[in-house]
């Protein structure tokens, strides 16, 4: 099947609009997706037909309702491979899975331990460690990254090493757009007997994951990143991993007897979902699933390389302007500053010419930090972008530019 | 045709035959009621089946290359749901229940009408059984 | 406005359905609402118009959809009348609000204390005070509730006292459908300086709360409950309270700066509100505010008495039929059982008749073991509910109850 | 009219007088390259203005009964709405400041551009202006 980008975009209606007078072109795709009438029919749908609370409901909604959530549990599991349904966490979102984890490791990790993350981290990936580490006395670590943005390993066995409690890094940098080198990270980190964690948020609508390949003991996903809905996330956990830790937020669903002397926790997943879960949201990432393999996420990779290329290639000669972030292993962001403007004039300025990009920091101020910015600008693709898209943005990027010079 | 099946044949006739779902479940809570159950000493915490909403207790022991089950609940209908599982995979070869083909329930309608959800118990009741099926089976 | 039951099932397409055959009648009220058109329709209209990742993006759609979202916060403050918008915090559900509330008390709280709650609290407002205890070593105590489902508080004096760090109860109980006398345990809980939280899960659909006139340091709400989307919670409170608290989850949009070394926090509501937002959430449970209080809480909460006093006259002559929680003062539950039946059985023959109720323990084991009951059948009523279906539950019931004795 | 209103009104011609946004932008830029800006050693951490995506340093001094402000930032196009708040605001009576009303951002047209949302800090920079006002109005 050739991917007919015309075709695809005619399932995301929120694409055909002006903005100020100008065809809208979205580019802040890293930063959330849009949503393909798939997701937005399975909502209403939903909603129209069979919205129930789960689980301990005998009515017929309700076995509906928890039908529909638990096959998209099964759909989760056999997207990213995971040995079982019940290693597969309905949350709120990455930051909520990563919390989770690192709270749970409150009482694992020790002091003398070491906790390793990388200079390339969104927020949601580093506080909780540093929190973690408030809590436990432990040292947090990180790997550098060099002029192309991507992590310098040299060092890994120093980094990494046999006080090493956590080791949790991103797939792919939503501020650079690196695509980081897993498999050879999680090898040593296993080595040392670490607890694993990546954070796929931009490795979800980019790239096809094998967590029972990669052998990581954590994987957190963000439905809104992947075309799905906002409010939820995905945390796979190994079996045995999970079972490990204690129980994050206690209430309903998680528990199998309560009385008010004491509680005794309910096996995973539900052990980790207290309260009553996303449910809409859960039956609409499950379409949105459907629709992202229906496309098949190597096209859309492909597609999007394309893109990122062909933009790399025309903005280029602009004077001034320089990528942050240029290793040969990208996907789908283009972040960069055009010296002598700064990103959020920038912004403005394209967006009053209908083109959306996200300036500032992306949640990622170590990383600005150390390429010594303030902030970038970053367009980043999605399935549904075109090369004429990339033409409307150079061109209000240099209108931009030469306005601000 | 084994024994097994033979057994799910019947259900699935008697089922049949019955038009109306609320006769159904009359001939359901008939099955429950003329049961043969358990004492109050055997109904240990251990028996019990998780995930079901009533209080179902389901017991297994070998006799030769079988297994037999019996069993109890609190509510009716369940039991009702585990006599008809009883009658299909009691005193059977405990390799053919680990193994057998559940679409049974499917041709009874059931699965429409007890999805296989945490509150009715239906699919905690029958791995159960195939459990302790695969564990005598050696 | 005369208060027009059928134009208002007109908002509701869900309720038009067949359920075995049967017009379905969904007493399921207090564990989940059904969703208006208004929200249905707000949820498409956000993705199909202006969907994007709120606070940080300078483009238009951020910026639409960020004045989306602030403004529902405006609205949930005038809702419950808390004085400043920064007080209201979205959360996943009161199950997360509670959860980040208990967590922020951890170093507060310390051993000698006591945390109070009640007998008929929901899970969720036991479990997270239980981890709280286990923690820091202070005990928690509980007013137990008489045969009519009141609480007890003539004791008052002995179990709040000069160590009580915490008093946390619910508005109206989901289990029993009895209305607390919030105003009294919250002075008695002020006068010895104790933080408060009233669990508003029933109150939010049922009745008009003000924050300022009950002087509550914590207030939740849920929006699946309130007729608007699942994944959302509301959690308010007072700005000197959340300030005094760490912040609960680390990540994106709650920090003020981070460096590898350090993060400082950002204000108050940002400080609770890390990671992506449930947007689209936020967006529709905005609507759902907008519909509920056309019609008028205290009109809603005055049909739903009607229904409750009609079903309570009309399935009091079956034999055996006991309710569990006969307070004067009640709101919208009629939780009962049936001599001689289980509630399972009572639930799957009123399914097989199309009439959805919940049977079982509504996450409220406690009071289940005082009543000495395993669980009861719970019907609980909702502003679209009819007279008509009242009628079709007690047939129901009835020859529910004849096939099983 | 006071001279607030005055110099709010000369600001809605002006920009009522301009047609095409790109090139409002560019009046909003000149009047940030021709703003009278902080010396490196001023720009004091204190002097930030939170919640806008770029550093902008606002500074106000008592002259009188009036209040005089003195700003830079490093993106230009908060340069010149900071600018073009100066030029409003600035040695005008604290009282007023502190009192005025914004409804001039409306009439330019500004609002659906500039959202009072945390990303620009147009808001940030109204409200910094009128809580110096506020403080030295007494
Ligand atoms: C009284 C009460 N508190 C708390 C909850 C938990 O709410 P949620 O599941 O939305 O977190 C519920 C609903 O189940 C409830 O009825
Ligand atoms: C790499 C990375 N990690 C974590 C996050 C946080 O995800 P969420 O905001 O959905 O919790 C994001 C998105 O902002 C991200 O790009």
């Amino acid at each position: 099947m050739a991917y007919n980008v015309h075709d695809i975009r005619a399932q995301f209606p929120i694409l055909n609009q002006t903005i100020h007078g100008h065809p809208l072109v979205y580019l802040d795709n890293a930063a959330t997706s849009q949503k393909p009438l798939a997701v937005i029919n399975a909502i209403s749908d939903y909603y129209l037909n069979y919205n129930a609370n789960v689980h301990r409901g005998v009515h017929t909604l309700s076995q509906r309702a928890t039908d529909g959530m638990e096959s998209v549990r099964e759909q989760v599991r056999a997207h990213i491979n995971a040995k079982e349904a019940a290693e597969i966490i309905f949350t709120r979102g990455i930051t909520d899975s990563i919390n989770t984890i690192a709270f749970g490791l409150s009482s694992i990790v020790k002091k003398g331990q070491n906790v390793v993350i990388t200079e390339m981290e969104h927020h949601s990936n580093i506080v909780p460690w540093q929190m973690l580490c408030e809590r436990t006395g432990a040292e947090l670590r990180y790997f550098p990254v060099n002029a192309q943005g991507e992590l310098v390993i040299n060092d890994v066995d120093t980094i990494i090493d046999e006080d090493t409690a956590v080791v949790s890094f991103n797939h792919i940098s939503n501020a650079l757009g690196t695509i980081n080198p897993v498999q050879l990270l999680l090898k040593k980190a296993q080595s040392v007997g670490a607890w694993t964690l990546v954070d796929g948020a931009q490795s979800g609508p980019h790239a096809m994951v094998d967590v029972q390949d990669w052998g990581v003991d954590f994987f957190t996903l963000s439905s809104h990143k992947m075309y799905g809905p906002t409010g939820l996330g995905i945390l796979y956990g190994k079996r045995e991993r999970l079972e490990a830790l204690p129980p994050y937020q206690g209430g309903g669903e998680m528990i199998e007897t309560v009385t008010m002397e004491k509680s005794s926790y309910a096996g995973i997943p539900h052990k980790f979902e207290a309260g009553t879960p996303h449910i809409e949201g859960i039956i609409g990432f499950g379409a949105a699933l459907t629709f992202v393999n229906e496309l098949g996420i190597e096209n859309i990779a492909a597609h999007e390389a394309e893109l990122l290329a062909y933009a790399v290639e025309q903005c280029s000669p602009i004077e001034g302007f320089r990528i942050i972030g240029d290793s040969m292993h990208k996907a789908s962001v283009l972040s960069f500053v055009v010296d002598g403007t700064h990103p959020y004039d920038l912004g403005v300025l394209l967006d009053q010419q209908g083109v959306a990009i996200r300036t500032g920091q992306h949640c990622t101020q170590p990383i600005m930090d150390a390429f010594c910015v303030t902030g970038t600008a970053r367009a980043s693709f999605a399935l549904y972008n075109t090369k004429e898209e990339v033409d409307l943005f150079k061109a209000a990027l240099e209108k931009a530019v030469n306005m601000l010079k | 045709m084994s024994s097994i099946q033979e057994k799910q044949q019947v259900l699935i006739d008697d089922f049949d035959f019955i038009e109306e779902w609320m006769d159904k479940y009359n001939h359901i809570i008939e099955m429950g009621k003329s049961m043969t159950t358990l004492s109050e000493e055997e109904k240990e915490e251990d028996l019990l089946v998780k995930g079901c909403q009533s209080k179902v207790w389901l017991k297994a022991e070998k006799k030769g290359d079988n297994v037999v089950f019996k069993a109890d609940a609190d509510a009716i209908i369940a039991k009702g749901i585990v006599a008809m599982l009883i009658d299909v995979f009691s005193d059977q070869p405990a390799k053919e229940v680990a193994h057998a083909d559940l679409s049974f329930l499917e041709k009874m309608g059931l699965k429409d009408h007890l999805s296989p959800t945490r509150a009715n118990g239906l699919m905690s009741m029958i791995t159960q059984m195939k459990y302790y099926a695969l564990v005598f089976a050696g």
